[in-house]
């Protein structure tokens, strides 16, 4: 099974039965596999005129009851901006999985890059935090799919998958669990008495309690700033009561989210902090390094937003040289700069993708920075 | 897709139009060699934001001749289509009906033409009559030919990129084997009400020239406007 | 430096008094000023204040902390904002929308029935203004009749500066009242 | 002393029951529309209508986007979503996919509907999705202050056209008709019988059915084009608007000051959304099983 | 090039900083404004408007702010110099075209008069959070400008720069603006047409053969034509070569991205970097014996003005600067004081943004303490003392940045509220 078809198995086995989407390479073949598939379990998709509008129902959806997703690519994602805020200010759980590729602009639609790093989390305008994961393998690309929708669904927020289409052409194989082995989340629905719902009224984490349009509560949502029973209002007070808080449902519970993976760090002189399909070069490089007897680890992201800060610090402490490969001009290695705190030298390694495959500017990256000690 | 450049080579020869003035405005990529052939400045933008672009360079140099080619039909740039008809923004819009996207493998566009070739994953939607569309909302010329009626669309074209305004060709080119489906079970009727030409499941597909009008255009009206309440103060807009 | 307040609800013109008094003071009498702006969505009846803080020198910090002057043109206006006022400020109300209870100096005046007087409510305001110039003293009159003469189209140039005098002329009577 | 003698006078009067609490959020109360607006008028005639119709409201959706009148959401006791400017429509298709018992009406004004929202809204019709689309058209942006809008009427003055508008404008009707709208009907803010009546007959139909609802803007349109108040406008409608049923909509045009014709333009039948895909369904299962 | 006498308004202006930036994008040269009513940015093209038709310039509203932006890029092409204003949500909507105009390198303005998000927020009141977006809004890597004015002056000062720095190096430029600045009104002085250097745009000058659209000169800034010239442009927003022309198959991309170090993409982030020292431009004040910096650009820089001359007479040595281009960043500066310092306090009217440049930049030399604010109004100067007052005491080093908390957050949240980050 290939990435892109893990992916539509992973969210119909999160129980997704909506999409809405508009086509665009590379990522098609995870609405053809979802639309072959969703007629067996009921779900629902529809071809919008636009991605505006496809997110936009997406999150109309999710307030009719469905858990609900998109796919996308670069551009698609940049045309949904004004949504993912959106999402956020109405905290609509949804999962976005968008197909990087190579370049701005149109750039180059059948090859993968990583440049929309940042984007997935400054994307949208005002302040807001979100959840980005990255997977590597087709493997990952069901669990983390799933993992996207548990996200959403308990943070009440738009969750973005960064898939690239290395990844979702990827052929391997996919272990895919049991339905009753495979554990979700469920939404914190409302069910108390009709009169007294308050669309945002939160308790310790900070998540409100949602109910279904059609169920008599009788609701208002807005996205302008809003108070407890979502009737927007327009101070300062108001203002700071929501941001605070969907800045910090996230980032305090940073650690329930955040998740990587560890290799050879224990005696590691020299790390690379890598993720997506770069990964699996770094990792290459870096069991190959160690066949010459350099000490090196790999710290692999699996979900960037949140970032893992404490984690690198710790590592920055204790390694002397960070490298940092990205199919981008550095995205990625910003914040690695930042919260490595000038205890590890950083150094980035720009990856063209035809090179991706046989990381061999990584090897000599690691070997530079242990020649220089 | 090259039938429609040869008749669009043709057709500004046929018109007498100057090529260095044209430029061709498209949101799908088309081959170098295009430039070359019919020797004009072609732009590529996003999808769906290529009359958005052409109307931004038409306002500021009126000089320009502007060829738009949509490929993608009215999906995402169908704001733009209906708001540039209804200013009558003076462009040349070809569309390119090819009941897809060429681009990506099997899906469904507007125009759909349903059910020719079933797979799990084909039409369910209802298409766009977009010449009708096109009409309501001001266009003055509208025509639709497929690529096989080589000579109609050639005089389509001389015909309608001298005329100021917002004209519409819709050009219907699927792919190569079912062309000729879609040119036999066609039948030309010229000045045939829009609303009736509506691409529907076993039935003719209508062609011919539906729409010639005359409208003022945007630049006209504006400069009208402004001449009535300013006077010689008012400056029109030139090219640098 | 001084600090001046004008408060009531969208259409009374409240922010339109903050620019032709900034205008007055900055082009005119040729010192500083700022102006900034608060309001809410609605085009009319909603909250709505602007905030003219004065200076010889230029304006580094732009808002104002403690007014010296808070004019109130409703009764929200008068209850949100008298508290930011300083002990030795001057609160100037219309009277007829507003009932102070405040232990500042304050001057009244009947400016929206004024205007009405005069043919039309909508330049209640600058009634205010003429008010708020004789007794502040912050600005000169001419100035404030030049900054009129360019903010206002043409045709109402005339019934504003009658209304600006008018108010103008309170000013001067309940100032003397009070000596 | 005489306005504050009135304030404190209409704070005795006792609150009573008004007969609209059950569909209006009273504590959001009052709104925020100036004095002579159109709006309200329009939200009364569909609170009318819903409760004429005496249909369930807990399966009623409002939608609106952004605008005076994408506030009409956050005033009615629905389930209500204010959303993104220009993206009613497609929230609202996702809602009805998402959960088809629902009723969903898109309530929104004419430069959310028409101008950023147009492509979406070709497109809804063309899909003829079950949505009643109730269109305050006010001729104006007015929330950001008097703008040009696609459906200002030629020559008339905006802070964006200050030297009078020279673009045609938008004719509503004929946009929705030539997009496959199944019910279109237009009204001023004046026929409020007509209009409730217009408003229940798209509630019932299925598909994509819309009404335009003419309506005054005071505080902008108006006053830069000196045409009085709000009164002055119900007045200007009673005598320049003609009832025309199943006029052409080419006819429909607006001009500055000119007549209004208002009707009921198209009433036809096509199949809904929901239904192609209930029938694509079953044709993909068939061919399913068979494979 | 000289301004042109006919387009600069010369004198004393009473006037908003909205305005003031039309009158900015008027005397720059700007022929053509496309825009779509959005508060708080409606009062910029109204004045526009009404201005344009003596200017011989045009300005459009259209149907939205997709097609503001396509239309802008258009009009570049076609020889004008062009801008749209908008705010964020329009900011949002335009991403993917930014985008377009990064990767055709396409000189134009956008300014965004931010208010308060995410999604509608509060229109009519002051926000600073699009500032990363900025940077990062549009998928795929490129580089722009961005400037952040501080007042109606500098409105109209950096407007004007914006066109040149725009012409200059071929890029799109945003003036940060806020509402509070663009509802702010003040003297105005606008100077005589002669005192204004214009850029001009870099045309090829050369044979029309020998023309290819993205060839580049030392500065890595390539030559740019006019549309119907006779130059037979390609222009594409996919990854293309020197002639403009996209690449189509794999193989002679990835021949070609060898060839060009990274393909043409890399070249749009290093023609900005190389150039960075050149484009930065920062004010500084009191920073010789500084122990804190406080960092803060736009409004934000003007509202600690009052918190640091209150520290200063407390006796803390404290010193400013402000940032008048945001981005490119000057990282160069703030690593140097770093070494100097004990902190930074970095007021911003959103959750962190800009401050995570300061923290990078800084390296772990310097504490750097952000005073958060949600939007909808400024910060009050107290929440500046009391982090610079923190920062100057603070010995410690912390291991990530520290937030402030705040006056409001404490009204709003209670004292007890949910422990910080």
């Amino acid at each position: 099974m290939n990435g892109n078809q893990a992916c539509a198995e992973g969210s119909l086995a999160a129980g997704c039965r909506f999409l809405g989407f508009y086509p665009i390479q590379p990522c098609f073949e995870i609405v053809q596999h979802f639309a072959d598939r969703c007629v067996d379990v009921d779900g629902t998709f529809i071809q919008m005129e636009d991605e505006i509008s496809a997110l936009a129902a997406v999150l109309g959806a999710s307030w009719a009851g469905k858990k609900a997703m998109t796919v996308t690519s670069g551009p698609g994602f940049s045309l949904m901006m004004e949504h993912v805020g959106l999402g956020v200010m109405l905290e609509t759980p949804c999962v976005i999985i968008e197909s990087q590729r190579f370049g701005p602009s149109e750039g180059y639609p059948t090859q993968a890059g990583s440049g929309d790093v940042m984007q997935s989390r400054w994307g949208s305008h005002g302040d807001y935090e979100i959840i980005t994961l990255s997977p590597n393998c087709p493997q990952e690309m069901f669990d983390l799919t799933v993992r996207a929708f548990n996200l959403s669904e308990r943070y009440r927020l738009p969750v973005v998958v960064l898939a690239d289409k290395a990844v979702g052409s990827m052929v391997e194989a996919v272990i895919i669990p049991k339905a009753e082995d495979l554990r979700l989340k469920k939404r914190k629905r409302y069910s108390g008495p009709k009169g007294k719902y308050l669309p945002y009224e939160y308790d310790k984490d900070l998540v409100p309690w949602m109910v279904k349009a059609g169920q008599g509560y009788r609701f208002h949502v807005t996205g302008l700033t809003h108070d407890e029973k979502g009737y927007p209002v327009m101070n300062a007070k108001c203002q700071e009561w929501n941001v605070h808080r969907i800045i910090n449902k996230v980032r305090l519970f940073s650690d329930d989210i955040i998740d990587y993976e560890e290799g050879y760090t224990e005696d590691a002189e020299v790390l690379v902090v890598c993720y997506g399909s770069v990964s699996r070069a770094a990792v290459r490089a870096v069991r190959q390094v160690r066949k010459e007897g350099i000490r090196a680890g790999f710290f692999r992201l699996k979900t960037l937003w949140p970032f893992p800060e404490q984690r690198i610090l710790e590592l920055a402490r204790q390694v002397r040289t960070i490298i940092v490969p990205e199919m981008n001009y550095g995205q990625a290695f910003l914040e690695v700069d930042r919260c490595s705190r000038g205890k590890a030298e950083t150094i980035f390694v720009h990856q063209d993708f035809p090179k991706v495959r046989s990381g061999v500017d990584i090897i000599n990256a690691i070997r530079k920075a242990d020649v220089k000690a | 897709m090259d039938k429609i450049i040869e008749a669009f080579h043709d057709g500004i020869n046929k018109s007498g139009r100057d090529r260095e003035k044209m430029c061709m405005v498209t949101d799908i990529a088309y081959d170098p060699e295009v430039v070359d052939y019919l020797g004009v400045d072609l732009f590529h933008t996003n999808r769906g934001r290529a009359i958005a672009f052409a109307t931004g360079m038409k306002l500021s140099n009126p000089n320009l001749i502007l060829a738009v080619f949509i490929g993608d039909m009215a999906t995402l740039g169908g704001n733009h289509f209906v708001h540039a008809a209804r200013r009558n923004m003076d462009l040349f819009v070809v569309c390119v009906n090819d009941f897809r996207y060429r681009k990506v493998a099997a899906q469904e566009t507007p125009g759909d033409f349903s059910r020719l070739e079933f797979s799990s994953y084909c039409s369910i939607e209802q298409p766009l009559n977009l010449p009708h569309l096109a009409r309501s909302n001001g266009a003055v010329y509208v025509a639709r030919w497929t690529a096989l009626h080589h000579e109609d669309l050639i005089n389509s074209m001389a015909e309608a990129l001298p005329q100021a305004g917002f004209k519409l060709i819709e050009v219907i080119s699927p792919k190569p084997e079912l062309l000729e489906f879609f040119y036999l079970n066609s039948e030309i009727k010229h000045g045939e009400d829009t609303a009736k030409v509506g691409i529907e499941e076993d039935k003719k597909i209508v062609v011919g020239k539906f729409v010639e009008r005359e409208r003022e255009t945007f630049i006209d009206a504006y400069n009208k406007q402004h001449y009535k309440v300013l006077g010689d103060k008012f400056i029109k807009i030139a090219a640098e | 430096m001084i600090e001046v307040r004008f408060a009531g609800f969208g259409g009374q013109g409240i922010i339109r008094s903050g620019l032709i008094l900034g205008r007055a003071v900055s082009i005119f009498d040729e010192k500083f000023a700022t102006m900034n702006q608060n309001f809410g969505p609605e085009a009319r009846g909603g909250a709505c204040s602007s905030q003219i803080v004065l200076s010889d020198t230029k304006i580094l910090y732009p808002y104002v902390t403690r007014t010296d002057y808070l004019v109130a043109m409703s009764q929200d206006a008068y209850s949100t904002f008298e508290h930011e006022l300083k002990d030795e400020g001057t609160l100037i109300i219309d009277v007829d929308l507003v009932r102070a209870n405040s232990n500042k100096k304050t001057y009244d005046i009947p400016s929206t029935r004024m205007a009405e007087e005069l043919g039309n409510k909508i330049i209640a305001n600058v009634v205010m203004l003429g008010f708020f110039t004789a007794i502040s003293k912050v600005v000169s009159k001419e100035a404030m009749e030049k900054s009129i003469r360019e903010s206002v189209p043409g045709r109402f140039i005339d019934l504003n500066l009658r209304a600006f005098n008018k108010g103008y002329d309170w000013g001067d009577k309940k100032l003397s009242e009070d000596n | 002393m005489k306005a504050l003698e009135a304030v404190e006078k209409q704070e005795e009067i006792p609150p009573t029951e008004h007969p609209m609490d059950d569909v209006l959020r009273m504590d959001r109360i009052p709104h925020i529309w100036c004095p002579g607006c159109g709006i309200g008028l329009a939200v009364t005639a569909f609170v009318n209508a819903l409760e004429k119709m005496q249909v369930d409201l807990d399966k009623v959706c409002v939608v609106s986007g952004i605008g005076c009148t994408g506030r009409v959401a956050g005033y009615i006791k629905t389930d209500s979503f204010h959303t993104t400017h220009g993206r009613a429509l497609p929230f609202a298709t996702g809602l009805k996919l998402g959960n088809p018992d629902l009723k969903i009406v898109v309530f929104s004004g004419d430069g959310d509907i028409v101008s950023i929202g147009g492509n979406h809204f070709i497109h809804a019709a063309r899909r003829n999705i079950d949505i009643l689309v109730i269109c305050v058209n006010n001729f104006i942006y007015a929330m950001t202050g008097g703008q040009v809008a696609p459906t200002t009427p030629r020559s008339a003055y905006t802070t964006t056209s200050p030297f009078g508008n020279f673009e045609t404008p938008s004719n509503i009707p004929q946009l929705a008709e030539s997009a496959g709208a199944v019910y279109v009907a237009r009204w001023t803010s004046l026929h409020m019988r007509r209009l409730t009546q217009s408003i229940i007959e798209g509630f019932q139909k299925p598909g994509f059915s819309m009404v335009e609802v003419i309506s005054p803007c005071a505080m902008y349109y108006s006053r830069i084009n000196k045409l009085g108040l709000g009164i002055d406008m119900m007045k200007f409608y009673h005598d320049n608007s003609v009832i025309k049923h199943g006029e052409p909509t080419e006819n429909l045009d607006i001009g500055f000051q000119s007549q209004i014709i208002v009707g009921k333009f198209v009433d036809r039948e096509r199949p809904t959304f929901s239904e192609l895909y209930k029938g694509w369904k079953k044709e993909v299962k068939t061919v399913k099983r068979e494979s | 090039m000289k301004a042109d006498p006919k387009n600069v308004f010369t004198g004393s202006h009473y006037i908003d900083g909205d305005v003031a930036c039309a009158y900015g994008a008027v005397a720059a040269g700007c022929k053509y404004l496309a825009g779509y009513p959005i508060t708080p940015s409606t009062e910029a093209a109204e004045a526009f408007a009404v201005k344009a038709p003596y200017v011989g310039a045009q300005f459009i509203q259209m149907e939205d702010e997709l097609g503001s932006i396509a239309s802008v890029l258009g009009a570049s092409w076609a020889g004008k110099k062009a801008m749209t204003i908008t705010s964020g949500p329009g900011f949002s909507l335009m991403m993917e075209t930014i985008g377009l105009g990064a990767a055709t390198e396409t000189p134009f303005v956008i300014i965004n008069i931010q208010r308060a998000g995410p999604s509608t927020g509060v229109p009519t009141s002051t926000g600073q959070a699009d500032m990363m977006q900025a940077k990062w809004g549009s998928h795929g890597d490129y580089e722009i400008i961005a400037l952040a004015p501080e007042s109606p002056q500098e409105s109209f000062e950096l407007t004007f720069k914006a066109f040149n720095l725009a012409e200059r190096y071929r890029v799109p430029v945003m003036v940060m603006s806020d509402e509070c600045v663009g509802h702010m009104a003040e003297k105005v002085v606008i100077p005589n047409a002669q005192e204004l250097e214009v850029e001009p745009r870099r045309y090829f000058t050369g044979s029309k053969k020998d023309y290819k659209p993205f060839k580049r000169d030392k500065d890595l800034v390539p030559w740019m034509a006019r549309a119907g010239a006779g130059y037979k442009l390609y222009l594409t927003g996919l990854t293309h070569g020197e002639d403009g022309r996209p690449i189509f198959d794999v193989k002679t991309f990835e021949m070609k991205s060898k060839s060009l170090r990274g393909s043409t993409n890399r070249y749009l982030v290093d023609k900005i970097r190389h150039n960075r020292d050149k484009i930065i431009k920062f004010e500084e004040h009191q920073t010789d014996d500084a122990e804190v910096v406080v960092v803060s650009y736009g409004i934000s820089a003007r509202v600690a003005i009052k918190a640091v001359k209150e520290a200063r007479e407390s006796g803390i040595k404290v010193g400013t600067l402000r940032l008048v281009t945001v981005w490119p960043f000057p990282e160069k500066r703030i690593e140097e004081l770093a070494h100097q310092v004990k902190g930074f306090v970095v007021p911003e009217i959103n959750y962190g943004q800009v401050v995570y440049e300061v923290d990078r930049c800084s390296q772990g030399r310097a504490n750097v303490i952000l005073v958060p604010h949600g939007g909808a109004a400024v910060h009050d100067s107290d929440d500046i003392l009391g982090a610079i007052k923190q920062a100057a005491t603070d010995h410690n080093p912390y291991d990530r940045i520290l937030e402030y908390t705040t006056a409001l957050e404490r009204e709003v949240f209670g004292e007890n509220m949910v422990s910080k980050i």
